[in-house]
């Protein structure tokens, strides 16, 4: 049954896409996509590198599922990783002499609480009135990339730089016991990407094992019959959003206190601080059939993919764009599967699956919200 | 880009004078590019083992500007001294510049440099990781104290001030358009000179200077062009590799532009007017001496125009005035010879 | 602020704003048109991207600009394709086909701009065309009517979209697929054709829109559109699913967008507070939606692919 | 040109003959053999009945015709010849037309846009709806269907919309048309309207192919009745041999007994209170005014109107889904006025809704699931905020077999349950919560006779059971079959009570058509008079 194949199926498409464009660009793919191996997978630090990439994505991948479960679709990641950054490194600026058992969970929550509300915004206005999520988390992200070029250029600034002369807009070195301890010596996988884990677990657990999950996921296929059942519907889409910001803050936070560098750093662009992860994070967990226990697998897929791209692009000059490139082929390439899998699946009618260990599809369990997108009004 | 330490480096305060001599920082000496550099080929011949160099670039190899200047001086030196290069370029995000970095450093690569002063922080972390393995830094006044780090950069407002007093002898509305993409190193050394020669020819004119807030894009340096000369600019300048964005509009409007790191001309060739050019040969040439002598790091270089690795190029498309080029020239040997002293 | 208010200040900086406009409404008016059939197409800024990169190329390479908008609108409609393929004819979820096709427009233009130009040499951008008489009104004249083709072009298809939609059976038809397409289908009308056609002329407008962007500073770099594909699709929303709406949304941009560049320029506001200006338009967007929200609504099959068993 | 004087597509000139033939029809559904080799076949001028069971196959057949689905096997012959139908499109070119089970029109368009859908215009790519208002004119006029072309269809009341979408099939000049379900929503004079018009249609000879639940309406209307059991034909005869007991038998294939009016109960205190309400509609013009009246434990009170006449916003406002404008509402002394959902229920309050696949379920939750969609917090089913799974299933299988919902599993997607037995479903979960009041909408709208007589023996044993319970339905018969009493709604207001066993059907009707009762019996009914002293 193609249910099985969907996602592997749409992954080789990719690939075979990604080699045509090689050749095109004259690489040799297989070149290419060794180079892109063994950086990714090769050796102890190809894989550090890789878990150091895939945190960021894992967390955002599992804040996607949670809103995407509430039929909220949350493209405003980008910015709660934003401002998730801000709030751990102002915190670690505030409080530098903490102790490392203080203050690494102090800036992780704070970058959490940061993205929560960032993400709760969005959330209240769609609930409460009816403000597409799309829209309104695109605009937070414009907002959190100049408050973020502001803060870093003025007050969060290092003011040392003055000394020579120069202002580039970064904080100054992040007190030494905010950063998060490397797990592995020699390589970069860091307390972040355990911490990563966990959440996606936990996240599993509170979508599909509690009761509150189940309030979550029937909201989101239903308005209407959630409201009926008594249920607390806008409250619930609220907290959708805002633990989806969640995630994506303490993303942030990571990100931060996680970099080799130990600063937040901006070029003016918030891709220069997330490295897309808030867009690629929702590759993740579309990749991961929208469930958070396959998006841990999909996100270490990305994870590799973007570290091998740099590989790949040292050993063939082909730009690392094209990993880029090739994500996107892999979400058109598994949406439009996802239809071939219904219909293929519809064939035999017994097969309407329920939670379960079942391979991954898109729809895992009962299907995410047909239209998140379409949603409900403006 | 610039120096970014977080602790105060005496060094770091390097460019604040010109003349090479009263430098504290290694500088070569004057007559260095070409016998110096013959002896030093010399040293990098008789040395059988290559040196694998990697630059880690934040815009394109052929940007025209700070990335083509380095890459065009690797490449100029290269076979002489037997190097083999890796470049990786486009890396304007950080936290990928810094797993690049990373990576060539674990690879064995015996040279890093760090392009671009927003790598800075990123080898302040990485240095001490790599003991064994040299970074070089720039633009930067700053090896952060570290054995293993060279500090390269660039007394850009030499050029500036002799381009800037160019620019307001050709400027008639006495309003100048200046563009930097971030106040910080030769971008604002640069503009600083800049504003102070085209003052120093006409105390009342409008020098303005304009941060975009970024290096890379492009397109705000269009915008920024654009809305000066709506305000009447009719001279234009502006550093960093987006500068290519304002050169179309001085090229669309025709007015005069000056550019800085690299040739420009190719962009606009009948409205450059001149070019400040970073050669970087020479100082790739120490520090590649340096290393093959075991010492990895902790000395800063600085071009300028006494040590030829400044050069101002005129642009024969552009029909420059006979008294302006006089009063460029006049300047160029004042501040080779250090009697003009060009002020911070 | 006395500076600002002066006949040739506002003039430059109206007609900026309007020049800004231009992308965004472009790009809705296109999206518009696949919402009000039913379809959400969130791949815009990703089909800016591609497009505004081949008319960069073209005009590169040949230095005609005509050619080079008319490559742009191409390769909109290449994605057009795609798009159609993907969320009309294999119904996909499209919201996330959206953000595919995005990335790949993201990724796809700056890889072939490094590999084929590398250097962003800046192309001649065309000319202004003033409207004869019309830009002889004093300031007037030079706000609105001394502008480059495309704007003309751009505004001129306000009035003709909302025609269409309201006033010819096709219209009828793009309308009835969005709000009830099996009431559409039980009648008779292809669902999927009204709906292949719509995405078609939506990426087409997309693909001109990226063209529109590309020309007004006539060079191409990573990112160019910086999100205005996806502010098109919030300026639907905004406008109401209007021609006119979504006119009056993209103006919003435009002029708010040039007040702060001008303002920059001027020092009329500090380097340092323009980042917080900038975010200006976006906030008067979601503020003017939770009005917008409440008194509209959406196509109710926006999103929602079309499958007659259901 | 004049309806009256068309002879549609050459359908006179030989009335014998049937002027379409379906033979052999097989269409087959994952587990399923929709229609099994089915012949069936309609001549101009006749009504033809199509009668059985929810997924009997009548709509599955009619959708073959209409081009809707594909047939796996069979022939369509229309005039002698043989065509193949395979779109909707081709459909309307052979002159044929279907109202379907669900109104298919566009809520935002007006009347005018609704017909000219799809249409050739006469102004070209112009819509030139003027000329199709003058001809929707002309058609309102020709059958008596009252219509505003220049009205929204989001406007008009469920009898215009069934009008509207007659005039689609009149102005496309149908020489067939299928109607499925059409009266499910109607109320007996809206019915009656509809039946002259279809009678009127047939005499100018037209074929109707007409599918109803409701076996009185089979019998009035038509010429043939063919019955369908398990996709096959098991039957076709004149509607002059047909009876009541006949067609059921027929249908279920064994006797059923026909329903009788359950005794009455032994009532006790009142349980739900409602004074002087007052409720708008989601246009905002007051759909409740003024409303009071109570209903006592083991009591079971029907609402009867036309269809809105403000029940809906009646029930939503009891349910706590619409926030009354003035009024109170109390379930067992708690006042629930303008309290939400979740106040209404935690009093005591079961709701089985009127829009089942809308509200009801979550129509991509299992079956499972669906049954904790309102108890999910309950003991029962979850402990310190985590579900507990085998508990849940137990539960669930009990409820599934206790009020026999036929289902493949647990698992089951509720969408693929028929409308009769997801009825069953969330009749099984409100009950299983043991409701101090029972509020039901439309409890059989669109199912069939067997499941609709189960639902009402449920509901007969709650009242047994001392619920009290409210129905509000536009089936008359259903009305009259379990009331104990019936409060008549007009208007927003209650016009009237009735006691059914001295009522008649048409003293009722006469009331849901705004006539106030003389008679004392009604005006003498304590809880219904206006603004009764509250408690
Ligand atoms: N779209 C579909 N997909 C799968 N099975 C279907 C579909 N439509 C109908 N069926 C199957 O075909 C059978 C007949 O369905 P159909 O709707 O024709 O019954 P019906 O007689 O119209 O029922 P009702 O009286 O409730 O309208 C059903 O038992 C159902 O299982
Ligand atoms: N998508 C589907 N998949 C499987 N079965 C379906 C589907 N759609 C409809 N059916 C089947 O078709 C049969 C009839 O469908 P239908 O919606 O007519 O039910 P119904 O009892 O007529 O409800 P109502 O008349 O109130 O709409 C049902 O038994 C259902 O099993
Ligand atoms: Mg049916
Ligand atoms: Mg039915």
């Amino acid at each position: 049954m193609l249910g099985w194949l969907a996602i592997p199926s749409a992954l080789l498409g990719a690939l075979v896409l990604g080699a045509v464009m090689m050749l095109a660009l004259g690489a040799n793919p297989l070149t290419g996509y060794r180079a892109l191996l063994v950086g990714a997978f090769g050796g102890s630090y190809a894989l550090g590198s890789t878990a150091f990439q895939a945190a960021p994505l894992l967390l955002v991948g599992v804040g996607i599922c949670i809103a995407f479960r509430a039929n909220v679709f949350n493209i405003g990641g980008e910015g709660q990783i934003a401002m998730g950054g801000l709030a751990g490194a102002a915190t670690a600026l505030a409080f530098p002499e903490l102790p490392s058992v203080v203050l690494i969970p102090l800036v992780l929550l704070a970058g959490t609480a940061g993205g929560a509300i960032w993400g709760a915004i969005p959330g209240f206005f769609k609930a409460q009135y009816n403000v597409n999520e799309i829209l309104s988390t695109i605009m937070l992200n414009l907002v959190a990339v100049q408050v973020m070029n502001y803060l870093l250029a003025g007050p969060m600034v290092d003011h040392s730089q003055a000394s020579v002369g120069g202002l580039i807009p970064e904080t100054q070195l992040l007190s030494r016991n905010a950063w998060l301890p490397i797990l592995v010596p020699g390589t970069q996988l860091h307390l972040g990407v355990l911490i990563a884990v966990l959440v996606a677990i936990a996240a599993y657990l509170l979508l599909w094992r509690t009761t509150f999950g189940f309030r979550l996921r029937a909201v989101g296929l239903s308005r209407d019959a959630s409201a009926y059942a008594g249920m607390p519907v806008k409250r619930t889409i609220v907290w959708a959003v805002t633990l989806s910001g969640a995630a994506c803050g303490l993303a942030g936070s990571i990100l931060v206190f996680g970099s080799i560098s130990h600063r937040m750093v901006t070029d003016g662009s918030l891709t220069g601080f997330t490295g897309s992860a808030g867009f690629n994070g929702i590759v993740v967990a579309l990749f991961g059939g929208l469930n958070p226990l396959w998006t841990i697998v999909s996100a270490f897929l990305f994870g590799g993919l973007i570290v091998g791209g740099s590989a790949l692009q040292v050993a063939t000059g082909v730009p690392s764009d094209l990993v880029t490139a090739l994500s996107g082929i892999v979400v058109v390439l598994v949406v439009s599967l996802e239809y071939l899998r219904r219909r293929a699946r519809s064939q035999s009618t017994a097969l309407a699956a329920f939670g379960g260990a079942n391979p991954p599809t898109l729809r895992r369990g009962e299907p995410p919200p047909a239209a998140a997108v379409g949603g409900d009004g403006a | 880009g610039s120096s970014s330490s977080p602790a105060p480096v005496s060094s770091a305060a390097a460019p604040a004078s010109v003349a090479p001599a009263a430098s504290s920082s290694v500088t070569p000496a004057p007559a260095a590019t070409a016998p110096a550099s013959a002896a030093a080929a010399a040293s990098g011949a008789t040395s059988a083992t290559t040196l694998k160099v990697a630059l880690v670039a934040p815009s394109a190899v052929n940007d025209l500007a700070f990335t083509q200047s380095m890459v065009e001086a690797l490449n100029s030196i290269k076979a002489r001294y037997n190097l083999q290069v890796a470049i990786s370029d486009n890396q304007f995000v950080v936290s990928t510049a810094a797993n690049v970095i990373r990576s060539y450093a674990s690879q064995g690569y015996n040279l890093v440099i760090a392009h671009g002063s927003q790598y800075g922080s990123t080898l302040q972390q990485l240095a001490p990781q790599f003991p064994n393995v040299s970074f070089a830094w720039g633009t930067a006044g700053s090896t952060f104290n570290q054995p293993n780090i060279f500090a390269y950069q660039a007394n850009s407002n030499e050029g500036g001030y002799v381009q800037g007093a160019m620019a307001a002898m050709l400027s008639t509305s006495k309003v100048l358009g200046v563009i930097g993409p971030i106040a910080v190193g030769d971008a604002k050394l640069y503009v600083d000179g800049f504003c102070a020669g085209a003052k120093s020819v006409d105390p009342t004119i409008s020098c303005i200077p304009v941060y975009t807030g970024s290096f890379s894009d492009v397109s705000l340096f269009a915008t920024a062009a654009k809305t000066f000369v709506s305000n009447k600019a009719d001279v234009l300048t502006g550093t960093a590799q987006a500068v290519v964005g304002a050169i179309g509009v001085a090229r669309a409007d025709n007015l005069p532009w000056f550019g800085t790191q690299w040739t420009q001309v190719s962009l606009a060739p009948h409205n450059v007017v001149s070019s400040q050019i970073y050669n970087w040969a020479p100082i790739l040439e120490q520090i590649i001496t340096e290393i093959r002598g075991g010492k990895l790091g902790g000395a800063t270089y600085t071009v300028t125009l006494g040590n030829g690795g400044e050069t101002i190029q005129f642009n024969s498309g552009f029909n420059l005035p006979a008294n302006v080029k006089a009063k460029a020239d006049e300047l160029i040997k004042g501040i080779t010879d250090g009697l003009v002293n060009v002020p911070q | 602020m006395s500076q600002f208010f002066t006949a040739a200040v506002l003039t430059s900086t109206v007609a900026a704003g309007i020049a800004l406009a231009t992308p965004f409404l472009l790009a809705a008016l296109g999206e518009t048109l696949g919402q009000r059939s039913g379809v959400i197409n969130l791949g815009v800024d990703g089909i800016m991207l591609l497009a505004a990169f081949a008319t960069y190329y073209v005009a590169l390479r040949t230095d005609d600009v005509l050619l080079a908008i008319l490559a742009g609108m191409g390769t909109g409609l290449l994605m057009g394709v795609v798009t159609a393929a993907v969320s009309v004819t294999l119904k996909a979820e499209q919201g996330i086909s959206g953000i595919g096709v995005y990335l790949f427009g993201l990724g796809f233009s700056d890889l072939l701009f490094q590999k084929l130009v590398g250097t962003p040499l800046p192309i001649t951008t065309p000319p202004q065309v003033g409207i004869p008489l019309l830009d002889q009104i004093p300031v007037l004249g030079g706000m609105f009517f001394d502008q480059s083709p495309l704007v003309y072009l751009a505004f001129l298809l306000v009035p003709v979209v909302a025609f269409v939609l309201n006033h010819t059976t096709y219209g009828l038809k793009i309308r009835a697929a969005g709000e009830n397409p099996a009431a559409a289908d039980s009648l008779g009308v292809s669902v999927a054709r009204i709906r292949w056609s719509t995405v078609l002329l939506g990426c087409t407008f997309a693909g001109l829109a990226g063209a529109s962007l590309l020309l007004y500073d006539g060079i191409f770099q990573v990112n160019l559109t910086q999100s205005e594909g996806f502010i098109a699709v919030a300026l639907v929303y905004f406008g109401a699913w209007r021609p006119s709406g979504v006119m009056a949304g993209s103006l919003l941009y435009g002029l708010v967008g040039a007040i702060i560049l001008t303002w920059k320029s001027l020092g009329i506001i500090p380097l340092s507070g323009s980042d917080l200006a900038a975010t200006a338009p976006a906030v008067i967007t979601v503020l003017a939606l939770l009005f917008v929200a409440r008194r509209f609504r959406q196509p109710a099959a926006l999103g929602k692919p079309y499958e007659r068993e259901a | 040109m004049n309806a009256q004087a068309t002879a549609p597509g050459g359908a006179l000139d030989n009335p014998g003959v049937p002027i379409l033939e379906m033979r052999g029809i097989t269409k087959r559904f994952p587990g399923v053999v929709a229609n099994d080799h089915v012949d069936f076949d309609v001549r101009a001028g006749e009504v033809h009945t199509l009668f059985g069971e929810n997924g009997a196959g009548k709509s599955t057949l009619m959708r073959v015709l209409y081009g809707l689905y594909h047939p796996d096997e069979g022939e369509i012959w229309i005039g002698g010849q043989r065509v193949t139908i395979h779109s909707p499109a081709a459909a309307i070119h052979h002159g044929i037309g279907m109202i379907h089970q669900h109104f298919m029109l566009v809520d935002t368009l007006t009347v005018a846009e609704n017909v000219a859908l799809g249409t050739r215009s006469a102004r070209g790519p112009l819509t030139g709806l003027d000329v199709v208002s003058a001809r929707i004119r002309q058609l309102s006029e020709a059958y008596g269907l009252r219509v505003d072309p220049q009205a929204f269809v989001w406007q008009l009341s469920v009898g215009e919309r069934q009008r509207v979408e007659i005039i689609k099939a009149l102005y496309r000049d149908v020489a067939v048309l299928v109607l499925d379900e059409p009266t499910a929503v109607l109320t007996p004079q809206e019915v009656e309207d509809l039946f002259t018009v279809l009678r009127r249609m047939a005499r100018n000879g037209r074929a109707l192919v007409f599918i109803s639940h409701k076996v009185r309406e089979v019998l009035e209307l038509s010429d043939r009745i063919t019955v369908l059991r398990n996709g096959r034909v098991v039957g076709t005869l004149p509607a002059a041999k047909a009876t009541r007991a006949r067609l059921v038998e027929m249908m279920v294939g064994h006797q059923v007994a026909t329903e009788e009016p359950p005794p009455r109960g032994t009532t006790g205190e009142p349980t739900l209170l409602v004074r002087d309400l007052h409720v708008r509609s989601d246009r905002g013009t007051e759909a409740v005014r003024g409303v009071s009246f109570d209903v006592r434990a083991g009591e079971l009170v029907g609402i009867a109107g036309v269809a809105g006449n403000g029940q809906r916003e009646l029930a939503e406002a009891i349910a706590g889904l619409r926030t009354p404008v003035a009024g109170s509402i109390t379930v067992g002394g708690i006042e629930l006025g303008g309290r939400g959902p979740a106040a209404a229920r935690a009093a005591g309050l079961g709701y089985v809704p009127e829009e089942r696949m809308r509200d009801g379920v979550v129509t991509e939750f299992s079956v499972a699931d669906n049954l904790l969609l309102v108890d999910y917090r309950s003991r029962a089913y979850a402990r310190f905020g985590f579900l507990r799974r085998g508990a849940i299933r137990r539960h669930c299988q009990e409820l599934v077999d206790a009020f026999n919902v036929k289902t493949p599993s647990l698992e089951t997607p509720a969408r693929n349950l028929s409308g009769g037995n997801i009825q069953k479903l969330i009749m099984a979960r409100e009950l299983s919560a043991h409701p101090r009041v029972l509020l039901v909408a439309q409890p059989t709208r669109g199912i069939d006779v067997s499941a609709s007589l189960y639902i009402h023996q449920r509901l007969i044993a709650q009242r047994e059971d001392g619920t009290a319970i409210l129905i509000i339905s536009e089936d008359l018969d259903e009305i009259m079959t379990l009331s104990d009493r019936i409060l008549v709604m007009y208007e927003g207001t209650i016009i009237g009570a009735a006691d059914p066993r001295t009522t008649s059907r048409e003293e009722i009707g006469m009331m849901m058509a705004g006539v106030h009762p003389g008679t004392p019996s009604a005006a003498t009914q304590p809880s219904a008079v206006a603004g009764a002293s509250p408690i």
